[in-house]
């Protein structure tokens, strides 16, 4: 096993493979940006090593400067955790030849996943249904406007490299296909440093679900059933769930098979994902290869009870599998809430700045998988992700009231961001009959903030605001700064009672 | 006591009373009485209908971030004869606009130039937070007059991106 | 299902509880002493309700005032959580008078479990076999004399109503018996209000293995499997894992049975727990009945996938079992952690006092179960349970470096806790190869507190304390008010090595 | 610079120097250089050995709490002619002793009274916290001087429970 094991990553995701080391005794070197140096990774790791200015294309996207802070840590091995170099094939292959083990698949494997288009070439080979689009990436407006036209609109501009809704467009018209590709160019470059996009027919209304997939260096490949990623917002997953609502049992081994019959032609190892989209018919096609730990990989930990982080430790050092396919079964049901520094008032727009006040949510059955401290500034220059809120419950109904309740008790003040806006999605009756598609929330939430429960909140919050100006037991405003006994020089102001409409804010 | 306060941006005149340690809020029409606890300078209790909710409040200079029930609000003091800046906002300039970003963010494509006559909604620029793109519309019909800022640049919510002449 | 549940309880099983109602939609009331006014259940519930001041006699004794509140706030339902009333007949029965719901067993039922003379009658009977002992309780000091002769000693003094290890004392020969009952005496009395003690024989070195049971009131028992609760200091426990390292399948299912059978017989409903003591050939005694819901309920929630609350409102509600026998299955492994007021260095005396600074454990697969806050002061009045550090796993390994990690992360200042001690201890070899009885701890750890770790810590300590001084960018000194971003004042003051023993303090 | 603490009660000597931005720590024979971030008031990074430990402290009143890898320490700097209160400790009082609670709660039981002789560690009275009783033993052979204390009565640990002659 490996003694240390260098974090290519920041964020909540470089936290959760350095605890996951720390648990398997192995040391971790953190390397981080100057726009981080005061990040919680930083301070969580064994050594940390800075690598470059601000900008991700300086540091975290920097493979020469990554790589001479393993050789300088002695880091065996590194771990890249999701975005930036996870799914680089270059990258890859540059470790591969310094004799660093990149934890994740082989370059071979990211140069045929890692490409949308090889990929989906590759599954066709395999006889493994995609969505009709472009054979090939191009630059010229005119293959664009030709390929579109005989898939017939709406087509989607994907990035070649890409993941995570980045770079992608949705265009219904001609007039709006190359300022779309254009777009998605610059989105890809600053996302992936690849800006090479193509087209796919757009399917309206699908649902979102992968297939997990774990495959050691010895041939073994086992699938660890689905994820639903449906809810989603400008083509970015915010909420994940599993198992998924809309796949009875024979669907599921269908697709779990064909999941790993999908890794097996790629030739690919260690942990990797399967995308499909499930149309109205419950047809399913081949989406794309994640080949990375995905975002929302928790909820396969808490289903499956394996630990995904440790299986990709154990499996890039050479380990033999330990699961076998009739080992793995779903238990409960596991729901995972993106909180990102984001304003759902005002179209996602990003929403960096201080936290200037942090209440974590917790108890039985939930989880937060956080990058984020009370006091921090939120970089503007990476992913909006501050963390992930995850719970698990014995059934489907439980978790969604488990997260409900967990929502409202994650508090983060300073900035915008998503958790009171999927406090709502987990209570709509839609969500709550399992009737999710890609286009729920553009659907069902078109303009949110608005509503008897907002105008009450409203109305509480500046009459909380006036008493506090009253009451405030020291001249140092209310910073988080002090502490729970400060209280005392307010005593209990009793009343009457708020007019029953404040009921509405409680409805779960 | 009244106070006004700016939400999210908007303005509200409400009342708060104190009176023999007691809690009356009134807004228009809506009377509200409320048992109140404060349970440390973030936390506030609010029993109402035998209801209790959590509110956390924290301050950052004059603005103060308010919690209720898993929704965040922006409350601030209004300074005289001023208000929050607002994408196209007029801005005391007669016939004419000062552009914003609704963001921070860096500016990495002008699409417009000075004295370039432009349509409502047309795209002036484009600003990038977080690795996300946003454009930013024209307010109006109208005349680039001025532009404040060139690509590459870093820009706040604040600073204008640049000024439009109506012409309607 | 019931609108309102008063917790007629305080700190980590009050808050515990009234997350469960929340999450079932069920409002809460909660009920405090004039100690308890800024603790954090008080906080978390829809009411809170004064019920006297502090001693535990005149309010979460008080079963007239307790009563009182339910009626006030017009709760259906009382949940007794542990200790206190929890196990108590009578209140049991006035709740029954009173037509409110008492959430846990029958006063009939508790009648016989509760008091553990007749719950022994009562085992003897239905054939389970059990510890010799005085088929009666006694005030005589001649009966005690002559039961303790006839057991021969080592014997053990037992409160009739006890728990927890309250009122317990070994005596080993005729001179310590008499000073040792009247100390069981007052501890009853204080404990549980009742001061009836007997004699049982002394077993040595025991494994203490207890069996969780679910009945609900049409007659379904189940059982949830074992957990081992043999680490334990002055015979309260402090660590408690599950599955057992001492059972094999066969002797498992046959020990489940037993407490099928046990509670059975005892006519029980709700949760309750059936404890054995295992002897070093394998031999099980019935020990005691816990008529309540346990503090170690955790591991087996993490274990079972079984919510016990849930489960205890269902039952309590008149639902019938959701649970078959064959449904219930054991995964991965379990282990908590109880965090106590108590100094490890001084014989585990109590520390109360004010938490100057808190930073809770967290993690995947790690729950802290806590009552308190940063800035409260922990009353003199009650238990000295803070918290519940509970860590699942894959397997048994994986569970201990999980908790060595999450407790070195647990962050107590202010007052001692047993937090540093449970860290040694799952790092102690001889638990690691689960070799649990308990004596592990007086054998183990006779002195706690010394050896080369503890030396460099101290030494780091000290400078730390020093730095502190010389660096501490404000002059108001390092309360846990000062947020994170205050520390930018000190740069990063960079240097050599410290010596190599430095390390010793990261084995595992 | 050197520092004079009481570590938990015992007292120890060390020195540490800032040299150009750098910390050096000396007790004694051993000699100590790491690498020291301030993370915030209340946590301290200390590397060495390629090792970091995160260290956490804060002060309450002259008392500074101090966790260091899963164990707690509580330091002070000694008053000058005095120290912590200890059980049984010798309080400049020639030949007779101040008996102590080693922790806050309520004295339950006297087990002797004034004039009477005591043997060493016999008990003299219990105290009870959290509900665990707490036998407090005579630190001397001796006579029970004077008992400061009665049944039912609260005590810290720095309120003297009795006091007792030596006769040894």
């Amino acid at each position: 096993m490996f003694r240390k094991i260098l974090i290519a990553n920041r964020g909540e995701i470089a936290v959760r493979v350095i605890k996951a080391c720390r648990e398997m005794g192995i040391r971790t070197a953190a390397v981080y940006s100057e726009a981080d140096a005061r990040s919680l990774h930083v301070g969580l790791a064994d050594e940390a090593v800075l690598i470059g200015p601000a900008p991700a294309v300086d540091s975290y996207l920097s493979m020469g400067r990554i790589v001479e802070a393993a050789r300088r840590t002695g880091a065996e091995a590194i771990h890249p955790g999701y975005g930036f170099l996870a799914e680089n094939a270059d990258f890859a292959a540059l470790c591969e030849e310094e004799g660093i083990v990149f934890i994740g698949p082989s370059s071979a494997a990211l140069a045929i996943v890692g490409d949308k288009v090889r990929a989906r070439q590759t599954m066709e080979e395999a006889g493994i249904p995609t969505i009709p689009g472009m054979k090939s990436v191009s630059r010229s407006p005119e293959e664009f406007r030709a390929a579109a036209r005989s898939l017939g609109f709406p087509v989607m501009v994907k990035a070649s490299a890409g993941g995570g809704g980045k770079g992608m467009r949705i265009v219904r018209d001609d007039g709006g296909l190359v300022p779309a590709v254009e777009a998605g160019r610059r989105e890809a470059k600053s996302a992936f440093g690849d800006d090479s996009v193509y087209l796919e027919k757009y399917i309206e209304e699908p649902r979102h679900v992968e297939f997990q997939v774990l495959a050691d260096n010895h041939g073994a490949i086992v699938h660890l059933f689905e994820r639903e990623c449906s809810i989603q917002r400008r083509h970015q997953k915010i909420l994940e769930e599993t198992p998924s609502t809309a796949l009875e049992p024979g669907l599921r081994s269908k697709m779990g098979e064909t999941a790993v019959k999908a890794m097996r032609a790629a030739g690919y190892n260690n942990a990797g994902t399967v995308e499909f989209l499930l149309d109205r018919d419950r047809r399913f096609y081949f989406l794309e290869v994640n080949a990375r730990l995905q975002v929302e990989h928790p909820i396969t930990e808490l289903v499956t009870g394996v630990d995904l982080v440790r299986q990709q430790i154990q499996i890039a050092s050479g380990g033999k599998l330990s699961l076998n396919q009739g080992d793995i079964s779903q238990r409960g049901h596991a729901i995972e809430c993106r909180i990102y520094a984001e304003d759902p008032k005002a179209n996602f727009l990003p929403s960096p700045g201080r936290i200037v006040l942090l209440r974590e949510p917790k108890g039985p059955g939930v989880r937060f998988d956080s990058g984020v401290l009370e006091g921090w500034d939120v970089p503007v220059h990476y992913d909006p992700i501050l963390a992930k809120l995850i719970v698990w419950a014995e059934d489907r109904e439980a978790a969604c009231r488990r997260m409900s309740v967990a929502l409202d008790d994650c508090v983060i003040l300073g900035i915008h961001t998503t958790a009171g806006f999927l406090g709502d999605v987990v209570k709509h009756p839609e969500f709550r009959a399992g009737r999710t598609t890609t286009s729920f929330i553009p659907k069902q939430f078109s303009s949110w903030g608005t509503g008897a429960g907002e105008e009450d909140a409203r109305r509480m919050a500046l009459a909380a605001a006036a008493f506090d100006l009253l009451t405030r037991p020291t001249g140092r405003a209310g910073t988080p700064e002090t502490g729970p006994t400060k209280g005392t020089a307010t005593p209990w102001t009793t009343l009457g009672r708020w007019r029953a409409g404040g009921d509405d804010l409680y409805g779960l | 006591m009244d106070f006004e306060f700016l939400i999210d941006g908007s303005p509200r005149r409400i009342s708060l009373e104190n009176r023999d340690g007691a809690v009356y809020f009134r807004e228009g029409e809506v009377a509200v009485e409320a048992e109140v606890r404060r349970i440390s300078s973030a936390e506030l209790l609010f029993t109402f209908g035998g209801r209790t909710s959590r509110i956390h409040l924290a301050r950052d200079g004059e603005r103060a971030f308010v919690s209720v029930a898993g929704r965040e609000f922006v409350i601030t003091e209004p300074l005289p004869g001023t208000r929050g800046p607002l994408e196209g906002d007029e801005a005391g300039v007669q016939g004419s606009f000062l552009v914003k970003s609704p963001m921070p963010g860096r500016v990495i494509k002008l699409s417009v130039g000075e004295g370039q006559p432009v349509r409502k909604n047309q795209a002036l620029a484009i600003v990038e937070a977080m690795k996300m793109e946003n454009e930013i519309q024209s307010p109006a019909e109208g005349i680039v007059k001025k532009i404040h800022v060139s690509v590459g640049e870093f820009v706040d919510s604040e600073k204008p991106l640049m000024e439009i002449e109506s012409t309607k």
